[in-house]
């Protein structure tokens, strides 16, 4: 049984609005906005799933069928992604229940929730400019976030985040002008349709321009400059979700794009070809980073490019592989980011070479970090092995042999940067003077969910599997997407 | 249930349960993993000779789990080793930290190495195999953070290997459609050539890694001396073994054997597996030569595993029913001397606290069943009569001579040969000379020590009685792999030259053995015993500081002799290309010039890139 | 087709602000040169000769009479967004210049490589 | 050097930009079918707003503008964020000539009533919320700079931004309830080109003015407590 | 008509200009806001009173302000 899909984007914004007033009531009280509202959020998606799985679900705004009105468009894919984005916001919400608790608290859970709010936005509409809508609110809410500590590397973390942002704001906008002159909707589903009587010359470069743009989200190379500073600066909440949230929401929004809107198929050759650069020039990075959240934003720019790959195969099982992968990525790195930051935080310093020995003063954050570690290396029976199974399975049956070869390169170099710090948690002796905290119970079952859900994902693959094949065949073959979409307006 | 998955659950089970139960009390963890691998292999034992299949499918790939001969040949292995090593860590390891994690990945080990040798399909090989690497990479660094460097290695090379395997099975799967060693072994003749040798080169590279076969044995040294010494008997015994049955499969099973067979032979062998007889020999000659300079007992052992699993290449590549039978029969034997060899130095170890063979000596009086133990394992190890060892290594011999690789056989003669060196060095210098005072009052290891060695100790005995018993089984396994089996009239052991009857010989050793026990108690019962002082340098007795002991600069001739060689280490090699890897890894970074104007600059250029590649991207 | 001219020159001084320009502010300035030119750009595609603004002021119009009112509305939600943007980027210049006592791009890489 | 490389790619980028949409034809009906054409046939029957550009802001795009009011929103928020401190710097201003103070006290008023009407009367003239509610916010920039000691009441302010906000996504949400769906009109549409027509978009837009210009005034005032 | 579409966008590429050239901020924001201004003509002339208004208000007013109250903080002289 489920509520009306649009309660999803509404009631995170009516909350929002209503934090202010809230927290001149109780302080206390804030910080369970977040869980409650996500958390209703995931029971909306879960519940949702049979229903979107069978034929997308159209939710019409103001009462003005498809191409009139802008309406919401929850299809296997784009549930599936809302699913993930709620699950991480929800894991995210919890651990932030005792994160932040100094002054001025309601506004970062506030910005926090928005944050969700506009990426389960981004993936569920169905009308391109409100994407873009959607797009300014997520990206937005990062900046305040990435700045939100007042310090000094934060602030200059977000100026970076947000001229780049502002930048593919900019070439969002010119594509979306383009797209709109030349076809006069809106609408991606009809755009879809009406794209194949466009002058192709015109409808590259709105391609072109939206793939920058959005590329940017999706931390594609060299578009990702932004990525490091922003994650490794934010606090530690906000770095996990930008890895589970902002760029799943950026990677939907291209996949999109690039599958249903626009019919080009050179461009999933460059896509192929980023996606292996970002990998690469990101584990090159990785690899002698001395703060621990750097290293891990790099990672997380390696593994989004091996989705980009997944994405560029186009082949029912590369994409499947894809998004499996980008689930995978959405659980493991966040477990990671919150077990770093709770380690940043006990060992009173971001380097690397001060976690030395912290597997035996906190023994159950540095296991969850290594076992993060482990995951996301892709080693069985851990959810990552399948993930990178399958897409290096597809780049190989695809004749792109070099590419699976360069990738499997860089799961070498990931793995040395990352065993060299599980090594240093559990095989050097602690620093002195280490005063051991009480590491807060939310943060430890906000990780645990994450754990327990990679865990049983690698375990029984085909759990997860079963959702996400009618989510790439949603993407392979559109015509179900338009046709649902126009049926609608009839 | 059915049997396999049933045993594959206990096993990764027992990993699970001894960790978490192992938070509370030694004995219960311990017990956990002891009663769990012996559960599992008691249900092992029961599938001999079963044509056990169990198929389901992952993520749209089927996966088969089925026993044949040849994986319960070598499961044998694993659970025989696993378990007496299990019990020897019931000892070994009390009193140390985290033995929770001990057990955890001892179990998860030998579970995944069982799940390699049922595993009927690419897919759950290449699974469990990297269950295998990340499991006793967490064995190998244990020992806190010196053991990283060794550890990462290890794991590196593992995943180099393992990746290399990857690419292989994926192009497989890329042809066929499916994982299934079936279809591969029929659909392995219809590939390309070119393809062919690619996938042996990839394939190679990946059990040559685990089998630790030069140039790709760096890793080895290091990890072995390095993890807890009951599982360095798993290692050494069974792990790189899987090296070994990874060669088994694709020699055999896949029918890489045949590659190139219609192309280019040398003396009847196909040319890949000429050259990889080659490489086995070399192993065998370096691994051999490296260990006699060693000075720590682990590293030494370890350098004799890589030579002795050079061995057991060699006797696969040959591809004939005799080198095969050969390599498997070498195979079984190293497990057992190489697993009583560890056991016994981790039993030094465990009482005297050192590896060093220079700081050792005279321990034969404190530890008389260690010294058994090691004695006969050095007996086998260097292929003499009448232990299981002269069986193994006059089949390789023999499989050589039948080709008429006279080269090789020398070469291997040669290694075998020289391999007396470094294990006389092993006895003499940990159990026979002066002991240091130090090690006056050391008492021999507990029961649940002994036991599990000697145990290994009258198995090779009894293999050495009564080789038909392995040889049989070995023929099973060569029926399931589609080899003709290997005909016991046709060797010469038993034909042509005349017939060794291993049991005569067994006999008229024990007696000779006997009456030379009673002779040395009787006639030289009155032998001196010479006490430390006794050594004299320039006419002087030295004082307690330069206590000198012949274990010091052992072999230090020989070491200078071939120093010339062995400073070209190709541990250098790789070290040194790590590093500048790493360096121009790291050059990548600065990419990230941390100036936001330069990322926006980025950004424009590539937007021009794709505007001026726009025609492609249509 | 002067207005494409325009707004494109907007644009392109805009980024040429945000690619060279050192000071912080001038870049942001720069985001919002880039606003407007897109701005203009948008509303220019939706402008149709001889047509009149889309409201029905006096009943004697029909929708024939009428520019096309669709990018006259995204324009107005691009506006808003683009001052919310600048003035998060501007409050942002200001705690950049609290900790650097400075505005100068090239001097504020703390965090690089 | 940057400036010859940044030239060099503006130009590649300025040309094949002004190519592309030189293949746009300025001026001219490009698209029959485009739902453009459709709003400004069926808007007037359908909205019951004069203006289309506000039945298209508020009644079919509304979501967009929920979303827009949002990131005003949020940049208030993020704003109020960055630039938090525990002590406001106290404003060191000199006040305003009397001619001046005297006259934005008159002013004053006439804006704020300037800005009322310009969003209450979004859906029939020019303007609406947003411009309403900038408006209103440079009636209070006037006071901040004529009075030194002018202080907007920011309980009150909040308060206004959140019931605003509120009412926003309940009238929304009452179109859910009453009506087919979220933001849907439930209200009858009345005599076009009068004051109280077109259903919810008034009310929609008198709420996008409160809030607005309540969120541009407090972003205005964060802005202005960072400097003395 | 055309002469004075020509004459602004002059004025305008011009204030363009202007604000990235010039080294004096408060300069290069007023040159801002004019270009503002002209973009709100624009609109007028392309029969958008809506986005004229909205554009007068907030492109030329409300963000000059801000520009100014963040230059007073920090500093009139680009360096």
């Amino acid at each position: 049984m489920y509520l009306d899909p649009v309660l999803m984007i509404a009631l995170p914004l009516f909350a929002a609005f209503l934090i202010p007033p809230l927290a001149r009531i109780s302080k206390g009280l804030v910080k369970y906005v977040p869980v409650l509202i996500i958390g209703f959020n995931l029971y909306e998606m879960v519940m949702l799933l049979p229903h979107s799985m069978v034929k997308p679900v159209i939710v019409v705004i103001a009462a003005w069928a498809p191409p009139l009105g802008i309406n919401l468009t929850i299809g296997p894919l784009g549930n599936i992604l809302a699913l993930i984005i709620s699950l991480v916001g929800f894991v995210v919400a919890i651990y932030n229940i005792r994160f932040m608790e100094e002054e001025p608290n309601e506004k970062y859970h506030m910005l926090f929730l928005l944050l969700t709010a506009g990426a389960t936005g981004m993936v569920l509409t169905g009308d391109i400019f409100n994407m873009f809508v959607f797009l300014e609110i997520t990206s937005i809410s990062s900046y305040a976030l990435t700045a939100f500590l007042r310090d000094r590397d934060g602030a200059e973390a977000a100026f970076k985040y947000l001229l780049i942002g502002s930048l593919a704001s900019t070439f969002i906008l010119l594509g979306i002008a383009l797209i709109y002159a030349t076809t006069g909707t809106l609408n991606m589903a009809q755009i879809a349709v009406r794209i194949k009587d466009v002058d192709p010359r015109i409808a590259i470069m709105a391609l072109i321009l939206l793939v920058t743009g959005f590329g940017i989200e999706a931390e594609m190379f060299p578009l990702n400059g932004w990525a490091p500073d922003a994650y490794s600066q934010a606090p530690t909440p906000i770095g996990a979700a930008f890895g589970g949230i902002v760029v799943k929401a950026g990677v939907y929004a291209l996949a999109r794009l690039v599958y249903t809107i626009f019919d080009f198929q050179g461009i999933f050759h460059f896509i192929l070809i980023a996606g292996i650069i970002t990998l690469l020039i990101a584990e090159m990075s990785a690899i002698r980073q001395k703060q621990l959240k750097r290293m891990l934003a790099f990672s997380s720019i390696g593994q989004m490019g091996l989705v980009l790959i997944a994405l560029g195969l186009a082949t029912t099982r590369g994409v499947e592989g894809g998004l499996f992968q980008m689930f995978n990525h959405a659980m493991i790195k966040p477990l990671l980011f919150l077990s770093a930051g709770y380690l940043v935080f006990y060992s009173g310093s971001k380097n690397i070479e001060d976690m030395d020995g912290m597997g035996r003063v906190k023994p159950l954050l540095s296991f969850f970090f290594a076992f993060g570690a482990f995951a996301i290396l892709g080693l069985p029976p851990l959810s990552g092995f399948w993930s990178k199974f399958i897409i290096l399975s597809e780049t190989i049956r695809n004749g792109f042999i070099a590419i699976a070869a360069l990738a499997l390169f860089g799961s070498i170099i990931e793995a040395v940067y990352y065993l060299r710090v599980v090594g240093r948690l559990y095989f050097k002796a602690p620093h002195e003077g280490l005063h051991v905290q009480y590491v807060p119970k939310s943060a430890l079952v906000a990780m645990g969910i994450l754990a327990i859900i990679t865990l049983i994902a690698g375990l029984y693959p085909d759990f997860v599997m079963v959702y996400l094949k009618p989510a790439a065949a949603e993407l392979l073959d559109k015509t179900v997407y338009i046709k649902s979409v126009l049926m609608a307006g009839l | 249930m059915e049997t396999i998955p049933l045993i594959l659950s206990i096993l990764f089970g027992t990993a699970v349960a001894s960790y978490i139960v192992g938070k509370l009390n030694y004995l219960l963890k311990v017990g956990t993993s002891i009663v769990g691998l012996l559960w599992a292999g008691w249900l092992f034992l029961g599938l001999q000779g079963t044509q056990s299949l169990y198929s389901f499918k992952v993520l749209g790939f089927d996966i088969i789990w089925r026993m044949n001969p040849l994986s319960w040949l070598f499961g044998m292995i694993i659970f025989g080793l696993a378990i007496l090593a299990a019990i020897f860590s019931g000892s070994y390891m009390k009193g140390k930290e985290r033995v929770d994690f001990y057990c955890f990945a001892m179990c998860m080990t030998v579970a995944s190495m069982f799940g390699i040798v049922v595993s009927g399909d690419l897919l759950s090989f290449f699974f469990f195999w990297e269950i295998m690497t990340w499991s006793s990479f967490l064995m190998v660094i244990y020992y806190r953070f010196e053991a990283q460097a060794a550890g990462l290695r290890y794991f590196v090379m593992s995943m180099i290997g393992a990746y290399a395997m990857l690419t292989a099975l994926l192009i497989v799967y890329a042809q066929l459609g499916t994982f299934s060693f079936d279809a591969l072994s029929a659909g392995w003749s219809g590939f390309s050539l070119a393809l062919q040798i690619w996938l042996f080169v990839l394939f190679v590279i990946g059990f040559a890694v685990k089998a630790a076969m030069m140039p790709l044995h760096t890793w080895a040294p290091d990890a072995y001396t390095l993890s807890p010494s009951p599982f360095t008997a798993l290692f050494s015994g069974a792990l790189s073994k899987m090296g070994i049955y990874g060669l088994a499969l694709l020699f055999f099973v896949f029918g890489a054997g045949k590659l190139a067979s219609n192309v280019v032979t040398i003396q009847g062998i196909s040319l890949p597996g000429y050259i990889l007889a080659w490489f086995g020999a070399i192993t065998a000659l370096l691994g051999t030569f490296k260990a006699i300079v060693q000075d720590d007992a682990k590293k030494l052992l370890a350098y004799s595993s890589i030579g002795q699993l050079g061995y057991i290449i060699l006797g696969f590549s040959l591809s004939t029913s005799m080198g095969v039978t050969a390599g498997l029969f070498q195979a079984v034997n190293h497990a057992i001397f190489k697993g009583m060899l560890f056991l016994a130095v981790g039993a030094v170890f465990y009482r005297t606290g050192t590896r060093k063979l220079s700081e050792m000596g005279g321990l034969i009086t404190r530890m008389p069943y260690t010294f058994f133990v090691v004695l006969l394992g050095i007996i086998t190890v260097a292929g003499m009569p009448p232990l299981s060892g002269f069986t193994g290594k006059w089949l390789i011999y023999e499989a050589l001579i039948e080709k008429h690789l006279i080269f090789l056989a020398v070469v291997a003669f040669g290694a075998s040969t020289a391999a007396f060196l470094y294990l006389y060095r092993l006895i003499f210098t940990i159990f026979l000379g002066q002991r240091p005072k130090r090690f006056d009052d050391i008492k021999e290891v507990p029961w649940m020590m002994r036991a599990p060695m000697l145990v290994l100790a009258l198995l090779t005995i009894y293999l050495g009685f009564y080789p038909y018993h392995l040889l049989d089984l070995i023929n099973q396994a060569q029926v399931s792999m589609g080899i003709a089996p290997f005909d016991l009239s046709h060797s010469m052991l038993f034909n042509s030259y005349g017939n060794v009857d291993t049991m005569t010989v067994m006999n008229i050793v024990a007696v000779v053995f006997f009456i030379v026990f009673i002779l040395f108690n009787t006639l030289y019962k009155r032998s001196r015993k010479v006490g430390l002082k006794d050594i004299h340098t320039s006419g002087e007795v030295p004082g307690e500081e330069i206590n000198l002991h012949y274990a010091v600069d052992f072999y230090q001739p020989f070491a200078r002799g071939v120093s010339f060689f062995l400073k070209r280490s190709v541990s250098k090699i790789y070290a040194s290309l790590a590093d500048n890897l790493e360096g121009f890894f790291d050059v990548m970074r600065y990419i990230y010039t941390g100036n936001g104007q330069t990322y926006a600059l980025f950004v424009i250029v590539a937007l021009a890139f794709l505007f001026l590649v726009k025609d492609l991207l249509v | 087709m002067i207005y494409y001219i325009a707004a494109i020159s907007l644009i392109l001084i805009g980024i040429y602000a945000v690619l060279v320009k050192k000071n912080m502010v001038k870049i942001v300035l720069g985001l919002t040169l880039i606003d407007s030119g897109v701005n203009i750009l948008i509303v220019s595609l939706g402008y149709i000769q001889g047509k009149t603004a889309p409201i029905f002021s006096n009943p004697t119009l029909t929708a024939q009479d009428m520019v096309d009112p669709v990018p006259q509305a995204l324009v107005l939600t691009a506006i808003v967004i683009g001052v919310a943007v600048t003035a998060l980027a501007l409050s942002i210049v200001i705690r950049i210049y609290d900790h650097h006592k400075t505005l100068n791009i090239n001097k504020i890489r703390e965090l690089k490589w | 050097m940057r400036k010859a490389i940044a030239v060099l790619f503006l130009g590649f980028i300025g040309y094949y930009l002004l190519s592309t949409f030189l293949l746009v034809p300025f001026g001219v009906v490009r698209v029959l079918e485009g739902v453009g054409l459709k709003y400004l046939q069926d808007g007037l029957q359908q909205t019951g707003a004069a203006n289309l550009v506000t039945s298209i802001v508020v009644n079919y795009r509304g979501f967009d503008t929920l979303g827009e009011v949002t990131v005003l929103f949020l940049a208030a928020t993020g704003m109020g964020a960055l630039l938090y401190s525990k002590r406001p710097t106290e404003r060191a201003r000199q006040n305003a000539s009397i001619i001046v103070k005297t006259g934005a006290r008159i002013l004053f008023p006439l804006i704020i009533i300037l800005g009322a009407y310009v969003f209450i009367h979004g859906h029939l003239t020019p303007g609406g919320g947003f411009q309403g509610g900038a408006i209103i916010a440079s009636g209070f920039l006037l006071m901040f700079m004529s009075y030194r000691t002018y202080h907007v009441n920011h309980v009150i302010l909040s308060r206004v931004e959140s019931s605003a906000g509120s009412v926003f996504v309940i009238i929304g949400l009452l179109g859910l309830a009453y009506g087919s769906s979220f933001l849907a009109n439930i209200l009858p549409l009345g005599t076009v080109n009068t004051l109280f027509s077109a259903g919810v978009i008034p009310l929609i837009y008198v709420a996008v003015g409160f809030k607005v210009g309540a969120e541009l005034t407090a972003l205005l005032d964060t802005m202005l407590q960072t400097v003395k | 008509m055309d002469i004075l579409l020509i004459i602004l966008t002059v004025i305008l590429i011009a204030g363009a200009l202007n604000t990235v050239r010039s080294k004096d901020l408060v300069a290069a924001v007023i040159s801002g806001s004019v270009v503002s201004l002209i973009a709100s003509i624009y609109f007028y002339l392309l029969q958008a009173p809506d986005v004229a208004l909205t554009e007068a208000a907030i492109g030329v007013g409300l963000s000059t302000i801000i520009f100014m109250i963040t230059i007073r903080r920090t500093g009139r002289m680009e360096e």
